[in-house]
């Protein structure tokens, strides 16, 4: 059981929006929806994407903000590039479901979206031309910061109004940390379980340095996923989150440091 | 029959003992290692400046064992101090991880942590991928060895177990260094090499830092034959660290003369349940070939 | 696409060498392993006096690799001159292996086996697990291996090849010594550790010496981060040894700095057509990423 | 595939005659008649015996002759002992077989006649106390040096005048290695195939240190059976065998020197 990265192919690459692309794998993978994959530049650094399409192709969607990003921003069909994984727990399966996705966040919910039977799924970015995968699932509904496009303010506030007149089974985010907070109190005082897909600095990956820890969970090994349950116990989610050093900061710092 | 054991005054319900360097990096952490059945815990190592650590790739899986050029990442004595306080309450002990590039450093991370509630401190003078620490510092000398283990003994009244590396030419001698200067015990060993795996259709070392420690199962014998040096070179017990997986492993290398045993890699084989099934497993064997305790099969493979 | 090499004047059809210790004792059974495919072949290392070795167990089988103390059981140079003459006549170099335990005793040897038509020496200053010899005696240091190279290299003309250990703390400046004594080349590397496995039921060390050299699997990345070191430190090449099992293993040995490797453990993994197997996942692999031959991947991760 | 002595009960020991016994370990392993164990006594040595029983129990037939063997004497039921293997190439059935045992060679023959349809079978050994199986094969014919049972005079003698009437398709044999070089011959001479097993000094017992090479032959590896195709390969079969350290005596004196 090496997990050592394997150096695959681009098969092609697929552009979202002026800042996100997908790129896809030729190889076929047994992924549950919610894993990730850690992606090898050599020379460069290894980083977690997670899975946004599975199948016959495997593909990965990156938002570009920080050196590695951008180097893969420069890479070309048929250049290679190292993958091992897939890694963590996905997201668990439950009829009912609402999807709530913001910005780049929308990545690991595309094959859960594909997976589930007719979710209600809700798509928002800042405006209109940042909505990722709004053509693959035409049937979301779409927020926009600055009503460019579908209801106008955030997907948090979409699904506000969402679950005052229907009860879901599972609600399903992933997308800022801030967003993702509001959801889960949104689903507490609401009494409805969710499962959101939480980011911290990975290392190892498969559950032995500890560092992607949060009060306990490893991200790459209880999570990334991780249900209402879980996130009851987690004081540090929506406030605090490790840097590199494994020094404790802000989420936004956390944030802020992420996307420098 | 019974997996009691005590080593420098530390009383443990059984002789498994997280190694550092893995998951201990918060309190609640350890405390979910030791809800599943560590008889102690040693967190991640700290040094009194914080430290980014090597890039990724840090970690790897090899097929037969791990590789890792952490690089001591860590937030620092000031930050780790306040993560790890009031320890007395955990249900087992909590041994600190205490590194430093000058010996003047693990003294000012000593004085650091002094109120958390440690139950021992590790000085692990051995780490065979980062610059200015370990082996790579020449820490493993047994002039430095005894240098740093005595400035470590006198800035503090807890026990002092000082982790050698396999790759040093006569581990016994190193032993007899910090025994001589006032350590409790030993941690033997840290990882093994450096090792490289490199990547051929990428061309490239794997590890952003190139070479990296090597620990689980391809270090086990080598582990075991220090562990087997250190107790002929030795009165202080031994913590025996190094590819232990199973039940078997534990007790082959309590026969080599540890008093208990250090659990690390194996986290990533079986599961952080890893304590309780090695645990139940050495009960099993034990029950099966006669034995009452750990001591009486502590050493047994001597003379 | 060719896997043809020339290494310190020889020639090789591959570069695939059997290493010293495994199957090289008669002159039958080295044509044998000729037939199947080895560009090169060494002989089981030759003492002055001939010795028994350790006693058995000698030689066992980890999970992850072997684990052997022979102990240089050999004839003595005598008898093996005479087991091994004539061999110009052999379809491929054969290496000699040449040990002692005072630097006049590699002479006494290069001496005895002049007229046997060997193609080049190999000197392995490494054992570490036979007292007298290799690292049990110090002669990985750089100022033994200096002295007894340069004795060897003056008692012949034929190419020296100096054997050098993985558990040496600065490979490169053993090497390096090596290279400025007159060596033609390095062999990295001979077996790790020493290791122990101990029978818990029967609470003994397995080996009857005790401990033992790691080869195979778990050698590998130590092997391949040497091979990497002794690159980065001299100019002579490196028969690149440890752990080499398949095809890709071969070329990450080359990739590190090798130009040609050896080939032990693995006739226990694959049989003794392992080196005719090893080619062909070679030629296959460099067809695929469009190599044309050895010579354009050697050190390739380097820089 | 790890290859270490795992210490096994002695389940009981069997008197074959005053210096050989029997010994029974409790274990069932996958075996093929030929086939040796290492058989490791902790603290003084390994060594290689042949199977001499295979089924529910495994059991070795050892002959007493120095200091490993004396040893192996002085232990009773419910002792253990270090076995590894089983190692090396059995023998290849054939119909219509003889089968020579001298002295303790009848070892290593037990599970194979058992296997074979209806072989001749030829016990010998110096006088009637020192044969072996002579009562688990009935119906073998016995040649006794001393003629105080049976054929009077060698094993080999019995053969050349059994084969004189009888043409087999198979003649398997096994005893000193003077008595083997005599079947040997005896079948070329006679156009009859020949399996024998050899000993020589063991130390891996899976082909890696070469110790136990007879001209490029592993006994450990290819053999202890060699076929008439590779005995004729072999010029030192029957004339020089290697001592521990390698040094290469005439086949009597190896003997003395195992004896010894
Ligand atoms: C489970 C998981 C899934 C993710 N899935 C996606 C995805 O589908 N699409 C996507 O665009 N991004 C995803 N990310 C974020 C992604 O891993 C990178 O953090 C991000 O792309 C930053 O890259 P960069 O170019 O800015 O790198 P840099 O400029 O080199 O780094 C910028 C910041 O990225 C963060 N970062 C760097 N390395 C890591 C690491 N090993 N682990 C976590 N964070 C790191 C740090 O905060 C760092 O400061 C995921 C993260 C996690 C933990
Ligand atoms: C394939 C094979 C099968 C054998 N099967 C049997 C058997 O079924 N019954 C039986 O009684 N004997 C068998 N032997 C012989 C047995 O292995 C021992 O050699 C013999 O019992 C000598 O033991 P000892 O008490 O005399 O030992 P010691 O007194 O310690 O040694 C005496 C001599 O035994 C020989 N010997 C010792 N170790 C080995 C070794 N590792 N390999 C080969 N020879 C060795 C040497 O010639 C040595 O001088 C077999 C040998 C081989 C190679
Ligand atoms: C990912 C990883 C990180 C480690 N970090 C440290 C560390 O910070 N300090 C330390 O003393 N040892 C560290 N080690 C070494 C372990 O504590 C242990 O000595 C070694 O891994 C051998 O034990 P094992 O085979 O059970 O893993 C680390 C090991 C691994 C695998
Ligand atoms: C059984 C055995 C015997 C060996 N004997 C010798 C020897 O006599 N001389 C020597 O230089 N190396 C000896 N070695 C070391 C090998 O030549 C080689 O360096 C080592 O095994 C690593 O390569 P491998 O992993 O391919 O086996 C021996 C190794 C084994 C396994
Ligand atoms: S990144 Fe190492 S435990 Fe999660
Ligand atoms: S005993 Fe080692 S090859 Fe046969």
């Amino acid at each position: 059981m090496a997990e050592i990265p394997e150096m695959v192919k681009i098969n092609r690459i697929v552009r979202e929006n002026s800042d996100t692309r997908t790129f896809f794998f030729g190889e076929k993978m047994e992924i549950t929806p919610g894993q990730f994959l850690m992606v090898w530049v050599p020379g460069l650094g290894e980083k977690p994407f997670s899975v946004s399409y599975m199948g016959e192709e495997t593909g990965i969607t990156v938002f570009r903000r920080g050196k590695f990003t951008e180097r893969l921003f420069s890479m070309k069909k048929g250049d290679i590039i190292g993958v091992r994984g897939p890694y963590g727990n996905g997201f668990g399966i439950k009829d009912n479901a609402c999807v709530v996705g913001g910005g780049c966040g929308i990545a690991p919910l595309g094959p859960l979206i594909e997976k589930l039977d007719d979710p209600l799924v809700i798509i928002g970015a800042k405006s209109s031309d940042g909505l990722i995968f709004s053509k693959r699932f035409a049937g979301a509904k779409i927020a926009t910061d600055d009503g460019s496009s579908g209801f106008h303010g955030f997907t948090t506030d979409l699904l506000e109004k969402v679950i005052r007149n229907r009860r879901f089974g599972m609600v399903y985010a992933c997308g800022p940390e801030i967003m993702m907070k509001r959801v889960f109190d949104m689903c507490e005082e609401n009494g409805t379980e969710c499962q959101v897909s939480l980011e911290r600095y990975v290392k190892c990956g498969f559950g032995i340095c500890g560092h992607c820890d949060i009060d306990g969970f490893m991200i790459c090994k209880d999570g990334p996923v991780f249900c209402s349950y879980q996130l009851r116990q987690m004081k540090s989610f929506g406030s605090r989150a490790k840097l590199k050093s494994g020094k404790k900061v802000s989420v936004a710092e956390y944030a802020g440091w992420r996307c420098r | 029959m019974g997996l009691e054991v005590e080593i420098s005054g530390l009383k443990l319900n059984n002789p498994t003992v997280l190694a550092s360097g893995i998951l201990g990096v918060s309190r609640k952490m350890i405390e979910r290692v030791i809800d599943n059945g560590a008889g102690a815990v040693t967190i991640k190592s700290i040094s009194y400046e914080g430290r980014e650590g090597h890039n990724n790739p840090t970690v790897i899986s090899m097929e037969n064992g791990l590789m890792n050029a952490v690089g001591y990442s860590n937030p620092g004595a000031e930050e780790s101090s306040k993560e790890f306080s009031g320890l007395n309450d955990m249900k087992a002990p909590v041994i600190a991880s205490v590194i430093g590039q000058e010996t003047g450093d693990f003294v000012k991370v000593v004085k650091a942590l002094e109120k958390c509630g440690f139950s021992a401190l590790e000085v692990p003078l051995s780490c065979p991928h980062t610059p200015g620490f370990g082996t790579l510092a020449g820490q493993d000398t047994p002039e430095k060895t005894g240098e740093i283990t005595k400035a470590v003994c006198s800035a503090t009244d807890l026990p002092v177990f000082v982790k050698l590396s396999p790759n040093t030419k006569n581990i016994g001698e190193v032993a007899m260094a910090a025994e001589r200067a006032g350590a409790s015990g030993i941690t033997a060993v840290n990882t093994m090499g450096p090792g490289m795996v490199i990547n051929i259709e990428a061309r490239k070392p794997v590890l952003a830092f190139g070479v990296g420690g090597i620990s689980g199962p391809a270090l086990k014998p080598v582990a075991v034959r220090c562990v087997y040096d250190v107790y002929e070179s030795v009165r202080i017990p031994v913590i025996g660290t190094g590819g232990v997986t199973n039940g078997r492993d534990a007790i082959e290398m309590i026969m080599a003369g540890a008093s208990c045993v250090g659990i690390g890699s194996a986290v990533y084989y079986r599961g952080i349940d890893v304590f309780r099934k090695i645990c139940a497993e050495m009960e099993e064997w034990m029950k099966k070939n006669g034995y009452k305790n750990i001591e009486e099969m502590v050493g047994a493979a001597h003379g």
